[in-house]
């Protein structure tokens, strides 16, 4: 076995440069290519959702059996980076991440084989149904029902707000209550439930950072028994892992925004000119942007530590790593985000220019599955990361 | 040394509070408190409302139309209406260019332009900033050259806020390029808006409103008896003006309007068996807030004591200088408390205005929730606008603590 | 009724000049007067402590009907500012505010009229015992036990903490159990103990900022009818009120030490060179003392607000008020002290000079009655100062 | 990338591991973990013990005793001295001094002093800094005569650590006032503190312990062999050794040992209904430590990773910049939480060597307690000493974003 290494090998690399190069070409102005984007039907480019697929970066984490490339958590770490500093509008942490993840967790090697090479090859894509008005951050609170149909599948019922790319995905993953109260841990389901299935009602809508997500009604919506994913109300296990692999993504793409907001600042600093001299040269801004970047320095560790972690088997030391990465990530997120915005000043504040969009991504990466204070309250009930010492004998 | 309200001030500040609760238009003062836009029409009915009452101008000389109200009655005046949701009276009018024109400008300049402004006939906005001026506003490069009885102005302004519902603009111009100061060169000029050559362009904000804007001159023939005070004596009125702000500044009655609202707001959303108001690590967030925002209303109560035995126009109270910087911190904290109660619910973005493909496919997201992303988005300028926090930092340790 | 103002009357500001005059006459070194005095028993100047009695400083809060001058929080503010400004060390809060808040707020009639005027004339000494090993911050929190002994008195059992100038005072107020659980509201009763009575063993120490403490121990100690401070089991309210005007008193106190070291600091960083230049020069410092000047300034505002609260009847709304003044005074204290350390370098950590002094102060006025976390999570649990709004009809 | 150790790693770890917890003596270690002072005897013992099993100067050039540890072996060995709360060996020995005479010193020299540096048969203390240079080093002003074959030394060192202990003294002194550059006229000299003219007074820091000193120098006879490098070279000296100082200095194995206390500490401190550690707000600010102690632990082995790569010496990673900042931000936390734990048990202040009057009236206080608030006074220094935190701040604002 090698000793601890934290650099990429040398094919991470290649798909650090092919992923790179992909996401420069595609997006070559960060706003505008948004702002021309955004005028598509679903919010992205069919055309460059193709190109990811043809790259094989739609195959990544699934495995080689199910029509993947069997990669792990460092290459979807790339990837993420990646987006994060383009601020891509493609569905990948949708269909790859949230709806892959599901379909890894809790479907079935029959369901995986009918579903990846889809993925894999940009014809299909999914969006992950778990949020409800109510639910807030809790991934169990869940009131939409799923009943026996009699023949073996299910009836959904209720609604879902919130779900990313939800306005154009093909499939839907939806947890559901199969049994129990709206907030018993027991009980809940995964279902795949076709975007245009009778029933579905959706309103789509941008989110706040460009991207799109809608709410989606579903009335009396009929599951065939293959559209059941995994065990019958044991679903939460499945819905946690994705969440926390999806945690880390978002980890990396904050990463990846955070640096370009933290390059762009501190170009600004030595570029802007106030009171005939750049005003990088007041010593008060200097010592700003190196809490950016110690911030961001910060950001990049603790990434390190949740790609790692990401693919851990145990649920509870995956758990409470993903809270530490979310906290400081969320933390960090912020103070960045704010403070590019402070040190640009006016130019700062307006759509025209590109620190406006990162930060707002920053700012949603934050509300997405847990804002930092939901992970530290949660990282503190677990017991945090550090055992209490013995008192000696 | 007393810190409760005489009777008589009690009883001014409920004959406020009960004006504002009954003749300010509900649904106006609603938008406020949800931090939702509002129209051009929202904003003159609020201020024309408080104009009938005699309040749209309090500040003023009397002869012009000012109350004569103590310094706790002003401050009771502000307070209230931040907490109950009512526009101030356009501050461009009534705060920036009405005390300019009554301070500097000719009798015939005030008697035609003083009764619009107190009455909002007039939407007047204001060209101070220019691209690349940033917190060096002297170094403004909009020329005015005279022409006979007129000045050609030319150059462009920016973050001019409504600009698009205004019907003048006051102005700093440069009329003497050689000054030997830069400042030295400057005039104020009033320019209507409707002049030919003037043309203006939203700016679009991260939160997606149109509130600020570029302004463009070219050409612009401005009457020379629209300049006000005298030629490059221009630097004398924005200071003026930009000194006028003192205690409103902090908004402190707008930041309890707000903690009152995250605290109904809190109690609806569901966190782990309660709310999240019952969550000690939000409930302490909230109480840190409420801390700080007390202190500050000290802070302006401890000024206001200072102002009336010193008089107005006194050597400030030193602690007048960190109400921009707390006020603008705890306006910011505050909208960003409001956009964590939303959590997931902030996402979506609505807007009335857009009806762009993709846009209001129906009814989404949860009501109250929609502007709180919105609101903590825009209010990120607060510490910008004025003077960035960073500005008032310079300006405490010069001339408060004499670095 | 005269409008709302803020600023000091003519008697007021007659008392501030005489006790800062006083003050200044009696610590003309910070440093050296302290390490001097320390040496003293009692760790006080009991010369010293006859003066602040000839200037009447000792009778200030008490009614004139017992002995006192009948005057204010406001008074008591101007003293508490001025020992903080001086770091004075006589017993004037362990005398004054808590044994006579405690007197005042639970004796009867007799028993003040008894004790007042020992205590104006400088010749009676008084101490609070309420704090117990595991009581931390709750004065609700009571082991010791008093037992009736059958003729009207009590039998006083247990051990107190860290009682404030309680090896020295002639009189002991200790809270002890009379009835109920350790940590029941009620059956607390107020006994005033000799000092010096059987079965009372005082270990007596200096304190991390400079003043005396004791650790005490009741042993089967006696104390008559006449040493039953108000109605029986029901101390807990005076014992509240009286902790409430301490902390207002403390506030006072932490506000001098403030206003101190942040002249200190501006001053320092003002003379200090470095580089060839004065260290105020670099604007990163002068930021830094604005940050100490606004702190300064919030603490200033907040402490009038708890002084005019100090006096106010209703318990709830006195008791908010304590814990916003105690949060914003601790939080602001502990700014500035750090703050004022930082700036001034090694200095700074050294006993010689008096930044350290007033940084330790600081410090342990946070500990004392509740640190600044403590009364956040109180006033949260009280629901905060402001209400909630109401929905729109 | 692989974050997991290999088994050779994991091997090493263990028998660190159990050397630390075997050999030192508990009585030691404890006193660094529960934060009292430690003697002279103290940190010979932990050094010598150290020494014994070739683990005293692992950094040092093997000829001279280093141990040729990957950098993951220097990290696994710091960390666990660290957690297990080891003294770690004399850093003036072994840190600073070992390795200027390694690089710069004369064959003679190191055959003299390395052996006994390395064993702590001689005590070494620091004279840099200067009344009046405090983060401007260069500016110093003590001087040294060259005499025959020998310097003659005048002036005044300041915050000179431990000198009580010391046997000699590194120092630099100033042999050529009339150098171009101020740092050209230094030079760094080894001197023995037996020498006349040397005496020392204690600087009595403000948690009451004696560990500073100022040292004074009233003509000195140092022997011209004692100058390190050559005469004026001693600016190279300095910057040498004080670029030396690499992940240790994060001490990231201090506060994990410290927040392990902490949870073993609040447990037994009743907050409410149950312990301090139950209560939502201590517990949340603990976890906070943790995460960011969890990022700097991972910054250390990103730099650990990329010096492997590059080789040591190599340009360092610009992550090793912030080590400095977040590691002492991260012992003040620590050490701040500590104290908040005790609360008001904090406040007794007890010394063993104070037999003034009114000291030590019989056992006081409780005992976990006493030493909290002075390892929170005494932990004020670490943002101070080795270039105060304002001053990092400056360096990677120049070194590493090129301001």
């Amino acid at each position: 076995m090698p000793p601890m290494d934290l650099e990429l090998t040398d094919e991470q690399r290649l798909l650090k440069d092919s992923v790179d190069g992909l996401l420069a070409r595609r997006y070559p102005d960060v706003v505008k290519t948004r702002v021309e984007m955004m005028k598509e039907p679903g919010g992205y480019s069919a055309a460059g959702w193709k190109e990811w697929a043809d790259q094989g970066l739609l195959a990544i984490p699934f495995s080689e059996d199910d029509g993947g490339l069997d990669q792990g958590s460092v290459e979807m770490m790339i990837v993420g980076e990646a987006i994060g500093r383009t601020l891509a509008l493609e569905p990948y942490l949708a269909t790859v991440v949230l709806g892959g993840g599901a379909l890894r967790h809790a479907g079935s090697a029959a369901q995986r084989q009918a579903l990846v090479p889809a993925i894999a090859d940009g014809s299909l894509t999914l969006a992950l149904a778990h949020q409800e008005k109510q639910s807030r951050f809790d991934l169990f609170d869940v009131g939409v029902t799923a009943k026996p149909d009699g023949a073996g599948g299910f009836v959904i019922e209720g609604e879902k707000m919130v779900v990313l790319n939800g306005d154009s995905a093909d499939k839907l993953i939806v947890s559901a209550r199969v049994s129990g109260d709206r907030r018993a841990k027991d009980g809940i389901g995964l279902f795949l439930v076709d975007g245009k299935a009778a029933g579905v009602s959706r309103r789509g809508y941008p989110t706040q950072d460009g991207r799109r997500a809608a709410d989606i009604s579903f009335s009396s919506v009929k599951v065939g028994k293959d559209g059941i994913l995994g065990e019958s109300g044991q679903g939460l296990a499945a819905l946690e892992r994705t969440v926390d692999e999806a945690i880390a993504f978002l980890a990396a793409e904050a990463v990846g925004a955070m640096d370009v907001l933290h390059e762009t600042t501190l170009d600004y600093l030595k570029t802007r000119k106030q009171f005939g001299v750049a005003i990088g040269s007041f010593q008060v801004l200097q010592h700003r942007s190196v809490d950016m970047f110690t911030a961001l320095e910060q950001s990049k560790s603790i990434l390190i530590y949740g790609t790692m972690m990401a693919g851990e088997d145990d649920a509870l030391g995956r758990r409470k790593a993903m809270h530490a990465v979310k906290v400081q990530v969320g933390k960090a997120g912020r103070h960045i985000g704010q403070d590019a915005v402070q040190l640009h000043g006016g130019i700062g504040m307006t759509a025209e220019y590109k620190v406006s969009h990162y930060f707002k991504r920053l700012t949603m990466i934050d509300l997405a599955f847990g804002n930092a204070d939901h992970h530290l309250r949660e990282l503190a009930r677990l017991g945090g990361l550090i055992e209490a010492s013995k008192p000696a004998a | 040394m007393d810190l409760r309200f005489s009777p008589e001030e009690l009883a001014f500040r409920d004959e406020v509070r009960t004006f504002f609760r009954t003749e300010v238009p509900l649904s106006i003062r609603r938008k406020v408190i949800e931090g939702r836009e509002l129209t051009r029409e929202d904003i003159v009915t609020s201020h024309k409302t408080l104009y009938k009452r005699g309040w749209a101008t309090p500040g003023w000389a009397k002869e012009w139309g000012g109350t004569g109200w103590s310094p706790i009655q002003f401050y009771m005046f502000g307070e209230e209406m931040q907490l109950n949701g009512v526009p101030a009276p356009v501050g461009f009018n009534v705060t920036m260019h009405g005390p300019v024109l009554i301070q500097f400008g000719t009798e015939a300049q005030k008697k035609h332009h003083l009764p619009r402004i107190a009455a909002c006939d007039d939407f007047w906005c204001q060209g101070f900033s220019e691209p690349g001026s940033g917190s060096d506003l002297a170094s403004l490069k909009t020329t005015a050259v005279r022409q006979g009885d007129h000045y050609i102005v030319n150059g462009q302004k920016i973050w001019t806020t409504l600009a698009q519902y205004a019907d003048w603009i006051f102005c700093l111009v440069r009329t003497d390029p050689n000054a030997p100061k830069k400042q030295l060169g400057i005039s104020y000029l009033m320019i209507d808006m409707k002049t030919p050559g003037i043309s203006h362009r939203p700016i679009v904000t991260m939160d997606g409103t149109r509130e600020i804007n570029e302004v463009f001159f070219d050409n612009v023939k401005v009457p020379v008896e629209n300049l006000v005070g005298e030629e490059g004596k221009g630097w004398d009125c924005a200071k003026y003006l930009l000194g006028n702000e003192r205690t409103g500044i902090a908004r402190v009655g707008t930041s309890k309007m707000r903690v009152a609202r995250i605290k109904e707001l809190a109690r609806i959303v569901p966190s782990g068996a309660g709310s999240l108001m019952d969550d000690p690590q939000f409930a302490e967030k909230v109480a840190m807030v409420e801390v700080e925002l007390k202190a500050l209303e000290m802070t302006q109560l401890r000024i206001i004591s200072d102002d009336r035995k010193s008089g107005r126009g006194g050597k400030p109270n030193p602690a007048s200088s960190i109400l921009k910087i707390k006020g603008s911190e705890l306006q910011q904290a505050t909208t960003e408390l409001l956009m964590e109660i939303a959590g997931p619910l902030a996402l979506p973005y609505v807007r009335q205005d857009a009806d762009e493909p993709g846009h209001n496919e129906g009814e989404v997201g949860v009501d109250w929730a929609l502007p709180t992303a919105p609101q903590y988005f825009n209010n990120r300028k607060v510490s910008i606008y004025g003077g960035t926090n960073e500005i008032q930092h310079n300006i405490i340790a010069k001339a408060v603590l004499g670095f």
